[in-house]
């Protein structure tokens, strides 16, 4: 039985290929790395330009019917139109003139469409979650196991110490600004953790902190976090609650109002760690004319020029994070930051040995890495 | 009429646009109130924008025209009224469900498509043959390509103090950064000054007619 | 069930969308469908939330005559009678409760939530922006400064950029001789936006988006959980 | 108290008064000074101009009024090219306020471009929100992130979109690009995992953010960047609108900043300033 369905198919086969009696090579295959639903066509076709070209798809190999018509030039199409996983379909294509006769047509093809259980291409990408991942994890899990991680210290907090003696020495004040954005936002959670260092610092040698907020959720969060300093330092009696306070949720009311606070006061040291967009480098011109030493922090890309050009000392980036998680000394930050040193260095053995097997001619890592 | 309201309408832009301004003279009430009209304007636009566009056809239409092909529907839907829930104080907690949705689907999605564009391809790219290329520009573009991206990478490593040759490595890093903010300080410049471009042919051409908007 | 159950719900759609990244077959496919097409809608009742928030948020100032008050009606009424337009008479393409409003349409020449949009947002919008060219300049005369080496760095590079990336670039340098191309300004930021900025920006990129990556893991197995507020 | 000393101290309103009337006066006097064209706005010309007769693209606007000065002039200058090819436009918007710079862009080319009919050359499918997530459902099922175009009419009953079921049917996308989400989702979706060729014109702000996308990969095949692209995407399709007219005064306010940033330092070094702050 089988061995007549075999042959049946041949015989099929030979014969459509007879009365087809075409040239052009036509070829089915099933569209990879994915769920079944679509097919691979590409042809070679050689003559006179057609006007378009058509189409035909069958799921029996007798009632073709047209399923899309495409420009001449092309060579290939990946069929996605209503393919169901793990059903045969039958394709042949019609080269036609602008009048819609047919030119020429290919022979009848088929192809099975299949689903694949493993993305192939994305091998590397599988890889490199893995390492990340599990670098990551094992960095945490030590962490909180009471391990000691090193991180280097980021040059710019050492300003921060020097910064506070310096305003106890001329009697000003110091300004922290911890950015616009809410609670929700990583780079104001990092500010926020380099205020409870600063806050500190300020409660040890008496001086005075000013911490203006543009979001209620920060206002009590910065409370929280300057008076917690100051019961650490032991004197809880020297917090003043006024010295945190909101000023408005508006980008550029809130400038005026710190603007303002900096003309009047005249800071000897600024602090601008968080996320900023425009209004940093107004925030930056002003403390800069009032004579303050200033020291910035964000991730924002394109703030980053501003601070540096206008501020004694930034943070540029991820620098932001490391710092918090430098001085929060939280297992889960360290870790993590931990983790991203192993990519980080992953990496640049990668591009070594890529490069040397590249200038060798070797080009396993590029194919590899390309993922195509 | 129309044309008349049309005529209304740029005179009403040139006094919002001078009521702006007048910020630069210094804070006033008349910028307060222009900035208050503009945080209102623009959120009650989110808002209609997000029912007309969003809302109506992905959930209402789909619901009361075919109900039945759409019964899973009903489950964003209550998690989306599970977010509204954030605003009253004693059930707020029941938005943690929808937050948990929108914020998972975020990071999974984001840590692969971010490893791969960010990450691998940027990594794959900057593997290359420096001794190769059709001209010396080219050759010595490479050759900074390459040492620019790993010195950099240096200089955002924690695990190691910036200490002797490893710290000259990083210091290479730093110049190489600098150079890369300098050019975002050039186009952000660009930037600013072209909304400034855009304002000022509006003020000129739409409204004075001296210049051809 | 208040902490607990949400963090099950983060693990298991990040974990989801994660794997149908790699396992192309059904039913991954289809699950994360769903869960996008969820989150699409779920993501508009987010910025519903994000609006009346600041309506609460207004009225509460209002109500407690804290400072500058007054102008929070201002943001009020704004915000009231850009949604009633919106409701009644729809927008452009779309029909509101009382259908296209066409006797509005002929007297304002619009829709009256498009006429708003056009002349009192776009121009407010606009304008917003355009201060910062001003604030711009006055940075750049009083702020920047080339202090050390870093920031004279920048500046020069800046300064190369703004030269070489406008028509004046052409104009300065325009009459160098053909062999001395290296010269010419456009010649020169183009070198620096190819080569030399590229590979700090690539630096910043990879370090970004390995932080990304560790974020998002550390919300994904509930190790981070800022996210869900409160205690 | 010296000149110089002087000069650091004047008030930054006429500074504000410089740059304002820095920029009108090219405005209205133009000097014409000669535009070059630069390699990522020629190639996402050449990937505009090569594509095949009848291709479908995908345009995707998402900024709104704050930046319109600086890509309105790109999208339209991609408008006119694309009707000019004869391609099928798809529109769509990541951010809300996109819908409404697209009918405008749109309502722009239609005095050149009469014939072009709705629905059958071009199509407004309006807001989603989403970003990231978004762009990856429209990869596998776009019919069912738009269910309808802006007006609400069923997507089964627009012509236009009867050869499209996902991202992988346009030949390529252009993505008009003022922030997140924008461009760099564009990329790290439609390009890095569905294969679909992506450019763009962006903001001058993001431009060295994406910069390292326009490698050999070709994750970003070309990008117009700010005013200055816009300005050369419009002398390459021979259709000057505002970004050529605002080149002039674009270069006459780099001038003056570099001038203030000049004297500016120039008065840091002779009035001593640099001396009173050590760290």
């Amino acid at each position: 039985m089988k061995k007549i369905f075999v042959f049946c198919v041949l015989l099929f086969l030979f014969g459509s290929s007879v009365w087809a009696s075409s040239d052009i090579p036509l070829t089915a295959q099933d569209h990879p790395d994915d769920d079944g639903s679509a097919i691979d066509l590409s042809w070679k076709y050689e003559g006179e330009l057609p006007f378009s070209i058509w189409i035909e798809r069958s799921e029996n190999g007798k009632d073709f019917k047209l399923i899309s018509k495409i420009a001449p030039a092309k060579t290939y199409i990946t069929d996605g139109k209503n393919i169901k996983p793990g059903n045969q379909y039958y394709y042949r294509l019609k080269f036609v003139d602008a009048q819609s006769n047919i030119m020429a047509s290919t022979d009848i093809v088929k192809a099975k469409s299949e689903a694949q259980w493993f993305n192939s291409r994305r091998t590397p990408l599988l890889v490199m979650v893995i390492i990340l991942s599990s670098a990551i994890l094992y960095f945490i899990l030590s962490a909180r196991k009471g391990k000691h991680l090193f991180i280097r210290k980021i040059a710019g907090l050492d300003t921060i110490e020097e910064a506070v003696g310096r305003a106890t020495e001329l009697g000003k004040p110091l300004l922290f600004v911890p950015g616009i954005m809410d609670l929700d936002n990583i780079q104001t959670l990092a500010g926020l953790n380099i205020l409870s260092h600063l806050a500190k610092k300020v409660a040890k040698y008496d001086s005075t902190l000013y911490v203006p907020v543009s979001k209620s959720m920060v206002l009590s969060t910065a409370k929280e976090i300057v008076k917690e300093a100051y019961l650490k330092v032991g004197r809880p009696d020297a917090f003043d609650s006024d010295s945190v306070f909101y000023l408005t949720d508006d980008q550029f009311g809130y400038v005026a109002g710190v603007d303002g606070i900096i003309v009047r006061e005249k800071p000897a040291a600024t602090f601008y760690l968080g996320a900023f967009y425009a209004e940093s480098l107004i925030l930056a011109e002003t403390g800069f004319e009032s004579g303050a030493i200033q020291i910035a922090g964000t991730a924002m890309p394109s703030q980053i020029p501003f601070f540096v050009a206008a501020c004694d000392y930034t943070l540029i980036g991820e620098e932001l994070f490391a710092a918090s998680a430098y001085l929060s000394d939280q297992p889960n930050q360290l870790g993590c930051l931990k983790g991203q040193d192993v990519g980080k260095a992953l990496i640049l053995i990668t591009i070594f040995v890529g490069i040397i097997l590249d200038i060798l001619g070797i080009n396993i890592i590029t194919n590899f890495l390309q993922m195509k | 009429m129309a044309l008349t309201m049309e005529r209304l309408g740029v005179w009403i832009g040139v006094a919002l646009t001078f009521a702006i301004y007048s910020f630069l003279y210094k804070d006033n009430p008349v910028y307060k109130i222009a900035e208050q009209i503009f945080v209102g304007i623009s959120a009650g636009y989110w808002f209609i924008y997000t029912i007309f566009n969003i809302l109506k056809p992905n959930l209402y239409t789909p619901l009361t025209s075919d109900f039945g092909n759409n019964t899973l529907l009903v489950l964003p839907a209550i998690l989306g009224i599970f977010m509204l829930c954030r605003l009253v104080p004693k059930i707020n907690w029941v938005s943690r469900y929808a937050i948990s949705v929108v914020v998972g689907t975020t990071a999974g999605l984001a840590l692969i498509r971010t490893l791969q564009s960010d990450v691998i391809t940027q990594m794959s790219e900057t593997i290359m043959n420096p001794f190769s290329g059709p001209n010396t520009a080219v050759i010595l573009g490479k050759w900074i390509l390459i040492i620019g991206t790993t010195t950099g990478i240096i200089y955002f490593f924690f695990s190691k103090k910036h200490t002797g040759a490893f710290g000259a490595t990083a210091k290479v890093g730093v110049v190489f950064l600098m150079i890369s903010f300098g050019a975002a300080f050039g186009y952000t410049v660009m930037a600013r000054i072209s909304l400034l471009i855009g304002r000022l042919q509006y003020l000129l051409g739409e409204w004075l007619g001296i210049i051809q908007p | 069930m208040k902490r607990q159950f949400p963090l099950v719900i983060t693990f298991f759609v990040g974990m989801l969308v994660i794997v149908s990244q790699f396992i192309p077959h059904q039913p991954f496919g289809h699950l994360s469908d769903t869960l996008e097409s969820w989150f699409l809608i779920i993501s508009g009742f987010a910025i519903l939330l994000g609006q009346l928030n600041l309506l609460k948020v207004n009225i509460i100032k209002i109500h407690r005559k804290s400072r500058n008050w007054q102008y929070y009606i201002v943001c009020v009424v704004s915000f009231v009678v850009m949604i009633t337009i919106g409701i009644l008479w729809g927008t452009q393409d779309q029909p509101g409760l009382l259908g296209q409003g066409s006797a509005l349409v002929s007297f304002f020449g619009r829709k009256p939530f498009d006429y708003i949009f056009k002349y009192f947002f776009e121009n407010l919008s606009a304008t917003m922006f355009s201060l910062l060219a001003f604030f711009m300049a006055s940075a750049s005369y009083r702020a920047f400064r080339a202090r050390n080496l870093e920031s004279s760095l920048l500046l020069i590079s800046a300064v190369l950029v703004m030269l070489g990336r406008t028509t004046i670039g052409t104009w300065l340098t325009g009459w160098i001789p053909e062999n001395l191309t290296y010269l010419h300004l456009p010649q020169i930021a183009d070198f620096i936006m190819k080569y030399l900025q590229k590979t700090g920006q690539r630096a910043i990129m990879i370090c970004a988006g390995l932080g990304i990556v560790g974020s998002s893991l550390r919300i994904i197995l509930g190790i981070e959980r800022s996210y869900l507020g409160g205690k | 108290m010296s000149f110089f000393e002087k000069l650091m101290k004047i008030d930054r309103r006429i500074i504000f008064l410089l740059i304002f009337v820095g920029v009108a006066i090219p405005l209205i006097v133009a000097l014409n000074f000669e535009l070059e064209i630069t390699q990522p706005v020629r190639k996402v010309h050449g990937l505009v101009e090569d594509a095949d007769d009848g291709a479908y693209i995908l345009l995707s606007f998402d900024y709104g009024p704050s930046t319109k000065p600086e890509i309105q002039p790109m999208a339209i200058a991609i408008l006119k090219h694309a009707f000019e090819r004869d391609y099928k436009v798809v529109c769509s918007a990541l951010w809300p306020m996109g819908v409404l710079m697209c009918s405008e862009a749109i309502e722009s080319v239609k005095e050149e471009y009469p014939n072009i009919e709705y629905g059958v050359d071009y199509v407004n499918l309006g807001y989603k929100a989403g970003g990231l997530v978004t762009i990856n459902h429209m990869g596998k099922n776009m019919r069912e992130t738009f269910p309808t175009d802006a007006a609400n009419n069923p997507i089964s009953e627009i012509s236009i979109m009867d050869n499209i079921k996902n991202l992988t049917n346009f030949d390529f996308i252009v993505g008009f690009s003022s922030g997140s989400p924008g461009l760099k989702e564009w990329v790290q979706v439609a390009h890095d995992a569905y294969g679909v060729p992506v450019a763009g014109g962006s903001t001058a702000v993001q431009v060295p953010s994406l910069s390292p996308y326009l490698n050999r990969e070709n994750q970003l095949v070309g990008l117009l960047g700010g005013l200055k692209g816009a300005a050369e995407y419009e002398k390459l399709i021979a259709s000057p609108g505002t970004a050529v007219k605002g080149m002039d005064a674009q270069s006459i306010a780099h001038l003056l900043i570099i001038i203030f940033i000049t004297i500016g330092n120039i008065g840091y070094f002779v009035t001593g300033k640099y001396k009173q702050k050590r760290l």
